[in-house]
């Protein structure tokens, strides 16, 4: 790993604009704070997990780094480039380099194109169709172990598996250095979810890229990723090493989330932190720490006073009584 | 009537003033940009320049088009469209006095295209693919087709002409009903017959695709009878889009309506406008689209309303 | 006591590809006041399933042969349709998957929990009584407002405790939940999973719990039937299957979950190959041409091997899978 | 840019060949689709080959044989002016479908255009569109051309441009209905997120979604703009007299209703025919490639 992060994200700001269109004509900018005050590092050759709930910015976030969102405020910085403020040409040749994955396998590939076609578009996107595109998509199902007579199939003709395959190739068409894999599993089966994630393991380890996961089935998390962070309410409430994490949450949504993972073992004795309520809404936020609503530890301190980022061990959370190592949540993980 | 139906009424009419106001702007500017003076045209041919320029004065053709444009909108909004250059009568008074003919005429066609459409849609729907879903599939496509001012003057030749069973011009004595009626039945069935096809089309796929919806599955598993799920749980759904579209409907009636009073010799806006061109009576064309637009814009707000009435959903999205 | 047992049951429908027999000799049974699920991934014919048990297949599906006994004596698959229908809603109640579209979109939470009780004979002022104790039962805040809103005036969760709470008004004696909790996030998912352990703790009915967690199943299930390509390959208690699975598919099924590896792994574990054609059934056992352990013997329809208990396994291996390597 | 993408993967021609056999022995397959397909061919050939079809010329008069009833020598028989109606009949389907697509095409171009604006385009541009699309549709459509054409006198371009001007807002309208659908689908943003110019995924991740549906859209209007060419020409305000028009046969046959039916027949009957014909084949057209309804099969 080299001095400087592949990726560094420093208090990141993403603002929906709501509200009437004439509202927003006389000059006043209501808006809905999606992504709020991130700031994360990712390293070469690292896998990094987003967990949360939906809705609550992990989406959005992966969307920001790739330019697709206009950043409120904040900065991040990518093998050396500053992104924020890039015009579409700018950004072009960075997004060769850190493409996405879409949630939907099908739904990601335009419907009208046969394999073939969408497998060439990157090259033909980037300038690139000098090359031998035939060569190039058959490297690529090779790559990604699909036969090459599927390239003339289109996207309603493949299954989710070999359609979330198709999406892999594009990604890694021009030799990217992170991908940003939103919900790379959501839809498929338990059995096709372990051939993606080797298969994303394997491009990890031959083509040394850095991962972006954003997914909810924790199990995955633990899996793959190196490092993770919870967000809730657009803000990383926890972030730090996988394995750490799981074993001791300190805040008490991480470890409620955590708990609220059913295991397959019928024997096994839950120690359920049940949350109460639901998701406060992006418009009316809280005060406070924003997760007092429906914190089981709650004290009068949280609702009135914004909790400091505090460290412990190798994890950043923002939290005013962050749980102990003999968190009760600890009995969940395994 | 609830305080965000009352919001909602109010916004929608807020933007049918406002397309209103676009409509006469864009007729304003036709108007400037057509080649042909209003002037020479209301003179004829024959006119001497002298003649047109006067008549351009007192039309106020002759003032920057900014200032005709303030004229234009705001007489307009007193209700002021001119006056008639033969009679001096207001253009206004003219229009309004054949309006409820038109009026009763389209009320005909909706009548036709509603109580028969949305019955025979319903059938189709509920007996899928069976005798009447075949007929009224083929039949519905067909009376679509068929331009209605063809409807008009074949129903005019068959039922009035050769079978003689019904009258074939005028709008009937005054006063009598009766009469009234059965002059009103040929030109209401040529106004209305494409309608009841497209009603029932509609209907019927509207219909179909609501019962494979799955709240319509939950309905079953709770064993509710089919028919309280046809009519009150999917024709309740299914009917929406039928209420919008008979509002765009009625606009395209007003367009039948002119030909049928023509065809059938009836009163009527359709009637008052042929014969205004044919005298080159300009002031009542421009002042008769003028209230058909306004009456088409606040027939499709109420339409929107009703829609808003029946689906809670469209009320609270809206904006 | 059995409640509803499905026995042999053959669904086959007619599509413009052929006849495809989405179920074929299918034998459950769910024991009163039990909770039983039924896991396998898509296209195992879980939804048929449901469908078959509700008397709502499609035009095209016909029960081909078998029969699904409820209260003993009453065939489902020879049950008029008015018969059927008398029995929905008031002794089967079903919860479906998609929260967002389960509801009557333009009809009031209020008008359609009455509408459900239209049999019970009470007055409008008593039905709406027993919606808004049904509703607080589920824990919806402030019912007796609730009740005039439309559904689109809720949050996904609470419409999903909602049609619970519609399902259970009657107090029927089998609730079938089709994924009910696939939709939603986890906390929402254990939230209800633990209202639905409440309930039915309460009411005292059977469930028919269909997902393809296999830990909700773990968590909230007492008996499961594992389904794959149609077909029940094994069933048995929760604890029997998830300690001594003895088909290779549920061994396998439940060795992909990444949940139940206790370790990171460099490589997680697959299935190989991919699910049959249902149109062209390969022949003897249907997972013979993904299993490991397949021989000859695997070209003929395998028995229904029983073990201890209600353990039931359909494969010719059953007996050495046991002593195979453990999961 | 695609251009270049799809030399170097030339499509299968004869891939293409057996796609559209096939479309054409499904359309065939439909009763309605076969009677379809029929009166349209029908129509377009009897108005191209008009010259070839009939001798006589649709202008002349011939004041020895007005009022004839059909026969072997008159077809269709004559009208007051002992004009050929079947030769009027002919020369009449060569204005009503030239004014039919030209219109239309004319329409479907510039409502593709202002609709990808609109859906594609910056949020207030969208509403100003809007505005603009909901101002034009709202004038009733026989009122606005009756209008029209008294100030500009009656043309055949009158009837164009007044077919435009009203059919413009609906396309745009669906068209901005989709592409903002479309915008937000998941492979056009994939498309952006690997750097696709706006351009390009107006050209290849958009426009082919939408446009099959709109053509045959377009396809199910051309009855319509028929009526309204028909419908003017009928009121003496489309074709100037004495050219042929359905409609001013129909005006012709009108005037003589007590006399002559024929010549009603002779301006009504290809009127019928050929906007049941495009309706029929438009519907089919609909069943065949609407690939929403052909999942649900």
């Amino acid at each position: 790993m080299s001095a400087e992060p592949l990726l560094s994200v420093s208090d990141v700001r993403v603002r929906f604009p709501s509200g009437s269109s004439l509202t927003s004509l006389a000059g006043k900018p209501r808006g809905i704070e999606a992504v709020s005050g991130v700031s994360f590092t990712l390293g070469r050759g690292e896998t990094f997990a987003l967990v949360g709930e939906s809705g609550s910015g992990k989406t959005t976030l992966a969307r920001t780094l790739n330019g697709l969102q206009a950043v409120a405020t904040g900065s991040i910085r990518f093998d050396g480039q500053h992104l924020v403020g890039l015009s579409e040409a700018q950004m072009k040749p960075v997004r060769g380099r850190m493409p996405m994955m879409f949630q939907d396998p099908v739904g990601s590939l335009s419907p009208r194109l046969s394999v073939r076609l969408l497998l060439a578009e990157p090259f033909v996107i980037h300038g690139l169709s000098k090359r031998d595109l035939n060569a190039e998509v058959a490297r690529l199902l090779a790559l990604v172990g699909l036969p090459r007579d599927l390239a003339d199939r289109y996207p309603h003709q493949l299954s989710g598996g070999q359609a979330r395959r198709v999406g892999v190739a594009r990604a890694i068409a021009l030799d990217p250095v992170l991908v940003l894999a939103d919900e790379p599993t959501a839809g498929l089966d338990v059995s096709v979810q372990g051939e993606v994630l080797n298969l994303l393991n394997d491009l990890r380890d031959r083509m040394g890229l850095s991962i972006l996961i954003i997914t909810h089935n924790l199990h995955v998390v633990r899996q793959i990723a190196d490092r993770m962070a919870v967000m809730y309410l657009g803000r990383f409430v926890e972030q730090g090493e996988t394995g750490a994490m799981f074993r001791a949450p300190h805040h008490p949504y991480t470890a409620a989330l955590l708990s609220a993972n059913p295991e397959p073992d019928p024997d096994k004795i839950h120690n359920r932190i049940v949350l109460p309520a639901e998701v406060p809404s992006l418009v009316a936020r809280p005060s406070g720490c924003e997760f007092h609503t429906r914190c089981p530890c709650a004290q009068p301190l949280c609702a009135s006073d914004v909790p400091p980022p505090v460290t412990i061990g190798a994890s950043r959370l923002t939290c005013h009584f962050p749980l102990s190592v003999e968190a009760p949540a600890a009995s969940a993980s395994a | 009537m609830t305080p965000e139906m009352f919001r909602y009424t109010l916004k929608r009419l807020w933007l049918g003033v406002i397309i209103v106001s676009l409509a006469m702007m864009m007729l304003f500017a036709m108007i400037y940009l057509i080649p042909g003076d209003p002037a020479s045209v209301a003179l004829g041919p024959r006119a001497t320049p002298a003649m047109v320029e006067a008549l351009r004065a007192r039309m106020g053709l002759d003032q920057p088009i900014w200032m005709q444009f303030v004229h234009f909108y705001g007489s307009a909004l007193r209700g002021d469209l001119g006056t008639e250059v033969l009679s001096g009568r207001p253009v206004l008074t003219v229009v309004m006095e054949q309006l409820p003919f038109t009026l009763a005429l389209i009320g005909g066609g909706i009548s036709w295209s509603v109580l028969l459409g949305i019955p025979l849609g319903c059938m189709a729907a509920v007996k899928r693919g069976g005798f009447v879903d075949r007929v009224v599939g083929v039949l519905s496509v067909a009376v679509i087709a068929v331009p209605s001012f063809v409807v008009a003057i074949y129903s005019l030749l068959i039922f009035a002409v050769a079978l003689e069973w019904l009258p074939a011009i005028g709008a009937g004595e005054p006063g009598n009903l009766s009469s009234q009626l059965e002059h009103l039945i040929l030109p209401s069935l040529a106004v209305g017959i494409g309608w009841v096809g497209y009603i029932a089309r509609m209907v019927r796929a509207s219909m179909l695709e609501t019962l494979e919806a799955s709240h319509i599955r939950t309905a079953r598993a709770f064993g509710l009878t089919d028919r309280r799920i046809t009519y009150s749980y999917a024709l309740r759904i299914a009917i929406l889009p039928t209420v919008t579209v008979l509002g765009i409907g009625i606009g395209q009636m007003l367009s039948s309506a002119v030909f049928a009073e023509i065809v059938f010799a009836r009163p009527g806006i359709g009637k008052l406008v042929y014969e205004a061109i044919s005298v080159r009576n300009y002031p009542i064309v421009t002042g008769a689209l003028l209230v058909t637009t306004i009456l088409f814009v606040f027939i499709n707000v109420l339409a929107d309303v009703v829609i808003g009435v029946l689906d809670s959903r469209v009320r609270s999205s809206f904006n | 006591m059995t409640l509803l047992s499905v026995k042999d049951l053959s669904v086959a429908f007619h599509t413009e590809g052929g006849r495809l027999e989405a179920l074929k000799r299918v034998n459950l049974t769910v024991p009163a006041n039990r909770i039983v699920g039924v896991v396998g991934e898509s296209g195992c014919g879980k939804s048929t399933l449901i469908n078959a048990i509700l008397g709502l297949l499609a035009d095209s599906g016909e029960v081909t042969s078998g029969e699904i006994l409820f209260e003993g004596d009453k065939d489902l698959t020879r049950l008029g349709s008015d018969q059927m229908r008398a029995l929905r809603g008031q002794k089967i109640a079903t919860v479906f998957q998609d929260p967002m579209g389960a509801l009557n979109p333009v009809l009031s939470v209020g008008r359609q929990m009455r509408d459900i009780q239209y049999r019970s004979g009470l007055s409008r002022q008593q039905k709406n009584e027993r919606s808004i104790d049904m509703l607080r039962k589920v824990r919806i805040p402030d019912p007796e407002r609730r009740l005039v809103q439309f559904p689109h005036e809720f949050s996904g969760g609470m419409k999903q405790r909602i049609a619970i709470a519609m399902a259970l008004m009657m107090e029927p004696a089998l609730l079938i939940a089709d994924e009910p909790t696939t939709a939603l996030d986890a906390t929402l998912e254990v939230a209800t999973i633990e209202l639905l352990k409440d309930l039915q703790r309460d009411i005292g009915c059977s469930v028919l719990f269909i997902s393809h967690h296999l830990g909700v199943i773990a968590e909230l299930c007492n008996e499961m039937v594992v389904m794959y390509a149609g077909e029940v390959v094994e069933r048995g208690t929760t604890h029997e299957i998830f300690h001594n699975a003895r088909h290779p598919y549920t061994r396998k099924l439940l060795a992909c979950d990444p949940a139940r590896l206790s370790r990171r792994e460099p490589r997680l574990p697959t299935i190989a190959g991919t699910l049959p054609d249902l149109r062209n059934r390969p022949q003897g056992c249907i997972f013979q041409p993904r299993c490991e352990l397949a021989d000859e013997v695997c070209r003929m329809a395998p028995p229904d091997a029983a073990f201890e208990g209600s353990h039931v396994a359909r494969c010719w291996h059953a007996e050495a899978t046991m002593a195979g390597v453990s999961p | 840019m695609l251009d270049q993408a799809l030399t170097d993967f030339p499509p299968r021609r004869r891939e293409r060949l057996a796609a559209t056999k096939n479309a054409l022995k499904r359309i065939l397959r439909d009763p309605l689709g076969a009677i379809g397909l029929t009166l349209v061919v029908l129509a377009v050939v009897s108005a191209v080959f008009a010259g070839v079809l009939t001798n006589y010329d649709p202008n002349r008069i011939s004041p020895m044989v007005r009022f004839a009833p059909a026969s072997l020598q008159h077809l269709l028989g004559t009208d007051h002016l002992g004009r050929d109606l079947f030769a009027r009949m002919l020369f009449g389907g060569r204005i009503a479908l030239s004014v039919a697509v030209g219109a239309t095409a004319g329409s479907l171009i510039m409502g593709m255009v202002l609709g990808l604006i609109a859906g594609y385009g910056p949020r207030w541009l969208d509403n100003i569109l809007l505005l603009i699309f909901d101002g034009a549709k709202s004038f009733p459509t026989v009122m606005l051309a009756l209008t029209l054409v008294t100030l500009s006198g009656p043309s055949l371009l009158a009837v164009v441009f007044v077919v435009v001007l009203v059919s413009v807002p609906g396309y745009a309208r669906i068209i901005r209905t989709q592409t903002l659908v479309m915008r937000s689908a998941e492979h056009v943003i994939a498309a952006r997120s690997m750097g696709a110019s706006t351009g390009r995924i107006l050209r290849v991740h958009i426009l082919p979604n939408i446009v099959g549906p709109i053509l045959i859209l377009a396809s199910m209007d051309v009855p319509s703009v028929v009526a309204i060419e028909a419908g003017l020409s009928f009121l003496g305000l489309g074709v100037r007299p004495p050219t042929a028009s359905w409609g001013t046969i129909l005006n012709d046959g009108f005037s003589n209703i007590r006399d002559s039916y024929w010549i009603l027949i002779a301006g009504g009957l290809p009127i019928v025919l050929t906007t049941l014909g495009f309706t029929f084949l438009g519907e089919t057209l609909r069943d065949v490639f609407d690939v929403r309804l052909r999942e649900r099969s």
